[in-house]
């Protein structure tokens, strides 16, 4: 670290372990009422609202984890203080706070009165979460207008200043159900499939640049390589979302052709990571976060990319819409690209910005084996799951409830899986948060510095 | 030949290939727009009931348990056709009444089965859900959800 | 002046292919066409492809890109080919 | 240890310059990044089309004789004159003639305004006779198939101005090659849709 203002980020990633693990205790409720319906009382805590914690806590943190990388690696890339630290304090404290409240709000029945699936925040909530990107936008792109512009910042803006736009299709919530769905889709898709992507990818690229001592030059061809194909195909491929909601049926084509080869950038960071790693000359004692980036483009690449494809074309999505096959794939691609991506990072900076580096994280580094063979595990018996339902359900014509009764089992072994994610998010929190004396390494057993 | 593979280049390709994506993608979305509007939907039954139905259905975060043209949560079952599995097709009165019952009866405290909270609704905003249902029963979802009785 | 030369030649052999694919696939107008024009409509389309990949996308110079992409052409003109090969349907609805 | 082995494969992946594999190809490596995709859509597409027509080929067959295949005849010999003008200007560029490679880059986009010409022509007689891309089966293949390339003609026409204006030898070799690409899907996907029935 040599920045002052990079330990901005530090503040933001708190706050998103705080709401990393409301996120994942509430997945938990969830998991437990589809075992044990009757535990909660249906007042108080109804599904609805335990979902939509879950959800939305998951979008919040991500979103501050991606303000956090931003404010840790802009600098360092532009060369120089971030423009503002005090309206980053400002956007943090708006923002965080919209958060909390919104999702305080949700366990007292309050949301928005047009509130859909992501977007159930109340209006005010939305303009104050575009107020807080309308600074964070104004911040760092001084920084780095005012900077050295290096592929990393160009990309890393142009997929922030993505989320920002397409996240005004929220306020746009028409009568018509089929085109309400359609915009929709301009904020969850667009932002998953598309800019979430390039701030994933830029973020990789940093950590791969810092680490692995590879040459600039070649990690930012990469950078523009898997980005093009991003592009290239999660703009068209959101058309494997018009299918059904009475869209024109040349969707089925588009949507087919286009998320088939969304695979492909997911593979491309595959072998980018791994490229550079072996490439790599320097033998970075940071083990966790090198751990949890190789992790991160593998994960995504299964869970976005292989799960995603099992049920894109139109031909099998016709009978596995709207199942648990959908949950699976959901699980693993959040999980695998934009949750490992977050941890990463921060497993890369905390050393640095507590002057704890070098230091093993021997906990760290347990905590990313345990939730991912919980997240792994939950999406195979989802997947069980789905391919059953969608056999007796749409093959069969067993009707629904009939069918959710014959899933229990595998609605039990998700909830294992579930209570083992928590587990290793709470075992992640507690490595960052408290330094181990034992887990530092004596400088002198140093090869290489750290990263510069 | 060094010249050629300038980053400078590079972004200008990204960027214009993005674009060129990008502007299809948004005409296809127009054209869909129009298709919706005046083909796929009954933009005429469209009426200030059904809109009101339709915020019923967005205030209680109904989606966030059930599924809707398959989109939503997959803790409840799908209600994009739940009007025609109840008849309503040849029966629309009848199907509404069901809607209206089985609002009313929530939750059913059956053990071991799935709850639905009791929504406090007024026959009003009971009478607009229903004729949200109806109404989103008659887009034309090019034939989905598949269901075997066809 | 090699290189002109060499381009003239390719772009008179596509010309020429394609007058072939006109008169083969064409000319007589069949509702359907036989086993022989298919595969020859299929050689035919995969030359023109090798042609352009070679000599004016300018892989002749890069022979595993060569290699690669003529691969790839073969594979979806043959399948295709192979598909009109059944005029009746394999999924014939009850 | 095992490291040793596996610098081979990376040293492959990523050679001096950077661009791998990709930096033997004619014109920039990212080009060929989006030439590559290009070719993977329409590549699916074509054996989407394979496999819907296995569904139904009586009706596919009788909305095919709807074609005008004299039209698409024509615009392949357009297309492929076209390549032509745009290799030679290349070449021109190459040997240092601006001149030359201008007039010759600016024929080859021209007949590509011709192309789109004789396509619209054959579009709007698809539509008088009632067909179009919600028609389903065949025709809403053949509309997306045949859309999605005249939109990359039009592209490659914005692509060719671009060159003329920023008229770098390496510059014609990227623009160029997305051409060629153009010209190479049309050749693959003419007789597929127009002539194989």
């Amino acid at each position: 670290m040599r920045y002052e203002s990079q330990n901005i980020a530090k503040i933001y990633w708190y706050g998103a372990l705080l709401i990393f693990a409301v996120q994942v205790v509430f997945g938990l409720i969830g998991g437990t009422i589809y075992v044990l319906p009757n535990l909660f009382p249906t007042d108080l805590l109804p599904f609805n609202v335990v979902r939509m914690i879950h959800t939305n806590a998951l979008v919040v943190w991500l979103l501050l984890g991606f303000f956090g990388a931003a404010y840790f690696l802009i600098p360092e890339e532009a060369e120089r203080e971030i423009h503002s630290p005090f309206l980053a304090y400002v956007q943090f404290a708006i923002f965080f706070f919209g958060a909390l409240a919104a999702v305080a709000g949700y366990l007292f029945h309050i949301y928005a009165d047009q509130a859909r699936s992501y977007l159930e925040q109340p209006l005010w909530v939305k303009l104050g979460i575009i107020v807080a990107a309308l600074i964070f936008l104004f911040n760092i792109s001084m920084t780095v207008l005012q900077g050295r512009k290096t592929a990393i910042t160009n990309v890393l803006l142009l997929g922030l200043w993505g989320v920002a736009i397409f996240f005004l299709f929220s306020l746009y919530n028409p009568a018509n159900l089929s085109v309400d769905k359609m915009f929709w889709w301009y904020v969850v898709h667009l932002w998953v499939e598309g800019v979430w992507e390039l701030v994933m990818a830029s973020i990789l690229a940093f950590i791969m640049l810092k680490m692995t001592g590879v040459d600039r030059e070649v990690i930012e061809k990469w950078l523009y390589v898997i980005v093009a194909t991003t592009l290239f195909t999660g703009v068209l491929g959101t058309g494997h979302h018009y299918y059904w909601i009475g869209a024109p049926g040349y969707w089925q084509w588009i949507g087919s052709v286009f998320s088939a080869l969304e695979v492909v950038p997911f593979f491309g960071m595959v072998v980018f990571t791994f490229a550079m790693v072996w490439k790599g000359r320097r033998d970075h004692p940071n083990k966790a976060a090198l751990l949890w980036s190789l992790g991160c483009s593998v994960l995504a690449f299964f869970g976005a990319g292989v799960w995603g494809f099992l049920h894109t074309l139109s031909s099998v999505n016709f009978y596995t819409h709207g199942t648990q096959v959908t949950a699976a794939h959901g699980h693993l691609a959040f999980y695998g690209a934009y949750v490992c991506v977050n941890l990463a990072i921060m497993s890369y900076a905390f050393p640095l910005l507590k002057n704890r580096a070098p230091y093993n994280q021997v906990l760290n580094m347990l905590s990313f084996w345990l939730i991912t063979s919980g997240v792994v595990f939950m999406t195979v018996t989802l997947t069980f799951a789905g391919v059953l339902q969608t056999h007796l359900e749409r093959v069969n014509g067993i009707p629904y409830m009939d069918v959710q009764d014959q899933l229990g089992f595998f609605y039990l072994l998700r909830l294992g899986a579930g209570a083992v994610t928590v587990v290793g998010v709470l075992l992640f929190i507690y490595s960052i948060l408290v330094p181990r004396e034992q887990e530092a390494i004596a400088p002198t057993s140093l090869t290489t510095a750290p990263a510069e | 030949m060094s010249e050629i593979l300038t980053k400078s280049t590079a972004r200008n390709i990204f960027y214009g290939g993005s674009a060129f994506f990008f502007a299809i993608f948004l005409a296809l979305t127009a054209h869909s727009y129009l298709y919706m509007v005046n083909k796929s939907t009954d933009s005429a039954g469209l009426t200030d009931s059904v809109e009101r139905g339709k915020r019923v259905w967005e205030r209680n975060a109904c989606f966030d348990c059930h599924t809707i043209y398959g989109e939503g949560a997959r803790f409840a079952p799908e209600v994009g056709d739940v009007f025609k599995r109840w008849n309503g097709e040849t029966d629309p009165a009848g199907a509404k009444q069901m809607i209206k019952d089985w609002m009313k009866s929530q939750p059913s405290g059956t053990p071991g089965r799935r709850q639905m909270p009791h929504f406090d609704l007024s026959d009003q905003q009971l009478d607009d859900l229903a004729d949200f249902l109806a109404w989103a029963s008659r887009t034309n979802t090019q034939g989905w959800p598949p269901r075997k009785s066809k | 002046m090699g290189n002109t030369g060499r381009l003239l030649r390719t772009w008179a052999m596509l010309m020429s292919l394609s007058l072939a694919f006109a008169i083969v696939a064409d000319a007589t107008r069949p509702t359907r066409l036989s086993h022989v024009a298919l595969l020859l409509v299929g050689v035919v389309a995969v030359l023109k492809a090798r042609l352009v990949l070679a000599d004016y996308l300018g892989l002749r110079a890069t022979p595993t890109a060569l290699a690669g992409f003529s691969t790839a052409v073969v594979a979806i003109i043959a399948l295709v080919v192979l598909s009109f090969e059944f005029p009746v349907s394999l999924f014939a609805r009850q | 240890m095992r490291r040793e082995e596996v610098v081979d494969i990376s040293t492959a992946v990523v050679d001096e310059d950077g661009w791998g594999p990709l930096s033997g190809l004619p014109g920039h490596p990212l080009m060929w990044v989006l030439i590559a995709s290009e070719l993977a859509v329409f590549g699916l597409a074509l054996l989407g089309y394979a496999g819907a027509r296995l569904h139904d080929p009586i009706a596919f067959a009788a909305a095919q004789d709807h074609l005008d295949r004299l039209a698409g005849v024509i615009n392949t010999a357009v297309l492929l004159t076209s390549g032509f003008f745009a290799a030679l200007a290349v070449d021109a560029r190459a040997r240092g003639r601006r001149g030359a490679a201008r007039l010759r880059l600016t024929l080859a986009a021209a007949l590509g305004v011709v192309f789109l010409v004789v396509k619209s022509v054959e579009y709007s007689r698809d539509l008088a006779q009632g067909f179009d891309i919600d028609s389903g089966g065949f025709f809403t293949i053949y509309f997306l198939i045949t859309g999605f390339h005249a939109l990359h003609v039009v592209l490659g026409i914005i692509i060719l101005a671009i060159v003329l204006r920023f008229d770098s030898p390496g510059n014609y070799e990227t623009g160029a090659s997305f051409w060629h690409m153009v010209d190479l899907v049309w050749i693959v996907i003419f007789p597929c849709l127009y002539l194989l029935r």
